[in-house]
């Protein structure tokens, strides 16, 4: 797919071996040896076939920095999903339907495709927010309740907490 | 504890009948397509819990497969509301 | 300790299906096809999480395999809902199922300009 | 008691979703209610303990025959009163 | 005349049909004793295998399910031959376009996952309720994830067919093997191992992978032919 190097698709192959035999190790939820072993055989055959596909990052996405701005990402994330549920409860619990609704345009700094899906995919599931299309580097989203049409503010309320940490990310 | 299983599976099944109810009404194929991705996601966090009460690990297996590939059946749906098959 | 797993558990499974409940009724009251994409996903992602992450709770004294399985299966479900929801959005506005907009103020549907060059862009 | 009441409610719930898929005019429609009822049946499956039949219902379910049904009805008439309109069945069947 | 000759043939027929079976007695109970017991007891005794279901239909009955692929690969030929026609004329695609970017990277995300998931299933065959026919269908749906996702995603059909063919023709080598050995088509020969560990059951997890194999290929190609359009 992409021209790379010989090292860049080295470490993109170890991250996604590292992150399949993970996956593995959850699957079978057992540490006995024959599982490691095998696992370790077919991780690396799917890792090595995958390698046009699964080209999302190479091996310094493991640096501590990295890693520690994830879990804080994850926490960021479980509090808002957390907080449009009650909103999503609010609005379907009261009688009137209290949405106005329409779509708005932003524009993002992301650049590469892993994180603006990762973007788009908090987007959905914040508070009352949608995603509906990214093209080039302008998302559209959805927005239950309509407080600004206007570019920067909008991109100032929905996605300004998630873009500062996974510019860090990625 | 029993009972806190009770409540949840009335409630589960409140749902399921809400987004059944849906299902039948939605008025285009998207409404219905959303009600399937509803009902989905519903089956599987009951799957997950019918396996906890009968207490058996393997039965896990089941939710797995319905909770990894759930998506694809309305992205099937999707593909064709769009006009790409 | 069990106490408190078995009142973590439990109180996370009570949670989860309720927001079952209202990701059921949500699709059920909201007027078009976005809103109620809203509704269905959020509640319903963060109800079946919350109910699965439950059980593993329950669980995670005797066998901590049950939590292990229960957190691969909260993982797919968080990354692979809203893709589902998305791809369905996209569709049904390709299907010029335009959203319902209350007060109309000029520029609150920001994607129907660009939504008639991507079907040629596509087409390509 | 409670799994007589389960099983009686998915049984409902198939039920109804098999006889919307054969009333259906719009095939599009019977379609998705083939995949309600392969989610039920999946559940009904699990819920009197076989699980195997019910993986093979979830693997096959899930997408396969839905993308199967679907490729059928793009080849044929998605509405069946278009049925006599449009000769797309005979093309299809040549 | 014609139509007499064919009603007197039918008569014969199901004459001496319904005397067969009135002779085996269908519906009696006459299997008391019979193979339920000692499929249940060999299961535990000689294979150590967790799953006395897999174990019947793989072990056992091996011969069966062999037949059964055979009439998977029949119906998948046919519906492809059905399914299959030249209707968009656009070239050498499997979708007419692209979906959007965040379900090209999700797919792109999650398709390992998916075919890690089949191989971890049909790899597991005899320790949980999955098997050979799961396992393929579900690598399979994982291919359809892309087959969906890009307009541009090849498979290579050689590739497939070597595939099938191959696990098709071992399947085969390893019940004939199993007559070498012991007798019987898939009789086991090798090593059981003890219960619940992944290297047990003899022969069976060798055949599951197999008919994973070949079913992933088979529905692979059956979804790839039909979605595929030439000039």
């Amino acid at each position: 797919m992409e021209n790379l190097k010989l090292t860049d698709k080295l470490s993109r192959f170890i991250v996604s071996w590292i992150l399949l035999m993970i996956v593995w190790i959850a699957f079978t939820t057992s540490f006995a040896a024959q599982e490691l072993l095998v696992g370790v055989g077919i991780t690396a055959i799917i890792a090595f076939f995958t390698i046009p596909f699964f080209t999302c990052c190479t091996l310094t996405i493991l640096s501590p920095t990295r890693v520690f701005y994830m879990i804080y990402y994850l926490f960021v994330f479980t509090w808002e999903l957390i907080k449009s549920n009650i909103d999503v409860a609010r609005r379907v619990l009261t009688p009137s339907l209290p949405i106005n609704p329409g779509i708005v345009k932003f524009k993002t700094k992301l650049t590469t495709d892993y994180s603006r899906m990762v973007l788009a995919n908090s987007i959905t599931l914040t508070p009352g927010t949608l995603s509906i299309d990214i093209i080039d580097d302008t998302f559209y989203v959805h927005w239950i309740d309509v407080k600004t049409t206007n570019p920067e503010e909008a991109q100032k309320e929905i996605a300004e907490t998630f873009e500062k940490i996974l510019l860090k990310i990625f | 504890m029993t009972y806190i299983f009770y409540i949840a599976l009335l409630f589960m099944m409140v749902g399921v009948a809400l987004a059944a109810i849906r299902f039948v009404k939605g008025p285009t194929a998207g409404d219905r397509s959303v009600a399937l991705d509803t009902l989905t996601t519903i089956m599987v966090a009951a799957l997950v819990m019918l396996a906890y009460i009968f207490d058996r690990y393997i039965y896990l297996d089941v939710a797995l497969v319905y909770g990894v590939l759930g998506f694809i059946g309305v992205i099937v749906l999707a593909r064709y509301l769009e006009g790409a098959l | 300790m069990s106490l408190l797993f078995e009142i973590i558990g439990g109180a996370l499974i009570l949670i989860g299906s309720i927001f079952l409940l209202l990701g059921g009724l949500g699709i059920l009251r909201m007027p078009d096809v976005y809103n109620r994409l809203q509704a269905g996903t959020k509640a319903t992602t963060l109800g079946g999480m919350s109910l699965i992450l439950g059980v593993g709770f329950l669980k995670v004294e005797d066998d901590w395999t049950w939590m292990v399985k229960a957190l691969i299966i909260v993982i797919f479900i968080a990354f692979s809902n809203p893709i589902s929801s998305h791809a369905l959005a996209r569709a049904m506005y390709k299907r010029k199922r335009y959203p319902l907009i209350k007060n109309d103020d000029g520029n609150m549907d920001a994607y129907k300009e660009v939504s008639e060059n991507i079907k040629k862009e596509d087409k390509k | 008691m409670t799994y007589l009441i389960l099983i009686f409610f998915l049984l409902l719930l198939m039920l109804g979703a098999a006889i919307y898929a054969i009333v259906q005019k719009d095939l599009l429609y019977a379609v998705i209610a083939t995949g309600v009822i392969s989610l039920v049946l999946t559940a009904l499956f699990y819920l009197l303990q076989a699980p195997d039949v019910a993986l093979t219902e979830a693997a096959i379910g899930v997408a396969l025959t839905t993308i199967i049904f679907i490729i059928t009805i793009r080849n044929t008439v998605r509405h069946e009163d278009d049925y006599n309109k449009k000769d797309d069945l005979k093309s299809a069947v040549e | 005349m014609k139509k007499f000759i064919v009603i007197i043939t039918l008569a014969t027929l199901g004459f001496y049909l319904g005397q067969t079976f009135y002779e085996l007695g269908f519906g009696d109970a006459r299997f008391e004793h019979g193979v339920k017991d000692i499929y249940l007891e060999k299961t535990v005794s000689e294979l150590h295998v967790a799953n006395t279901i897999t174990s019947i239909i793989v072990s056992f009955r091996g011969f069966d399910t062999l037949g059964e692929v055979t009439v998977l690969f029949l119906a998948a030929t046919a519906l492809g031959g059905i399914l299959y026609k030249r209707r968009h004329h656009v070239g050498d695609r499997s979708v007419l376009f692209s979906a959007s970017r965040i379900v090209r990277s999700g797919s792109k995300l999650l398709f390992p996952a998916v075919i890690l998931l089949g191989v971890y299933v049909f790899v597991h065959g005899h320790l949980s309720p999955g098997g050979g026919f799961q396992g393929g269908t579900i690598v399979a749906t994982g291919f359809l994830l892309m087959l969906l996702a890009y307009e541009n995603f090849k498979v290579s059909h050689h590739v497939l067919s070597y595939i099938e063919s191959f696990a098709g023709i071992f399947f085969v080598l390893f019940g004939l093997a199993g007559f070498y050995n012991g007798g019987t088509f898939l009789e086991n020969f090798m090593p059981v191992g003890t219960m619940n560990n992944l290297f047990s059951g003899g022969v069976i997890p060798i055949i599951y992978i197999l008919v994973g194999f070949k079913v992933a290929a088979e529905l692979t190609g059956l979804i790839y032919t039909v979605l595929h359009e030439k000039d």
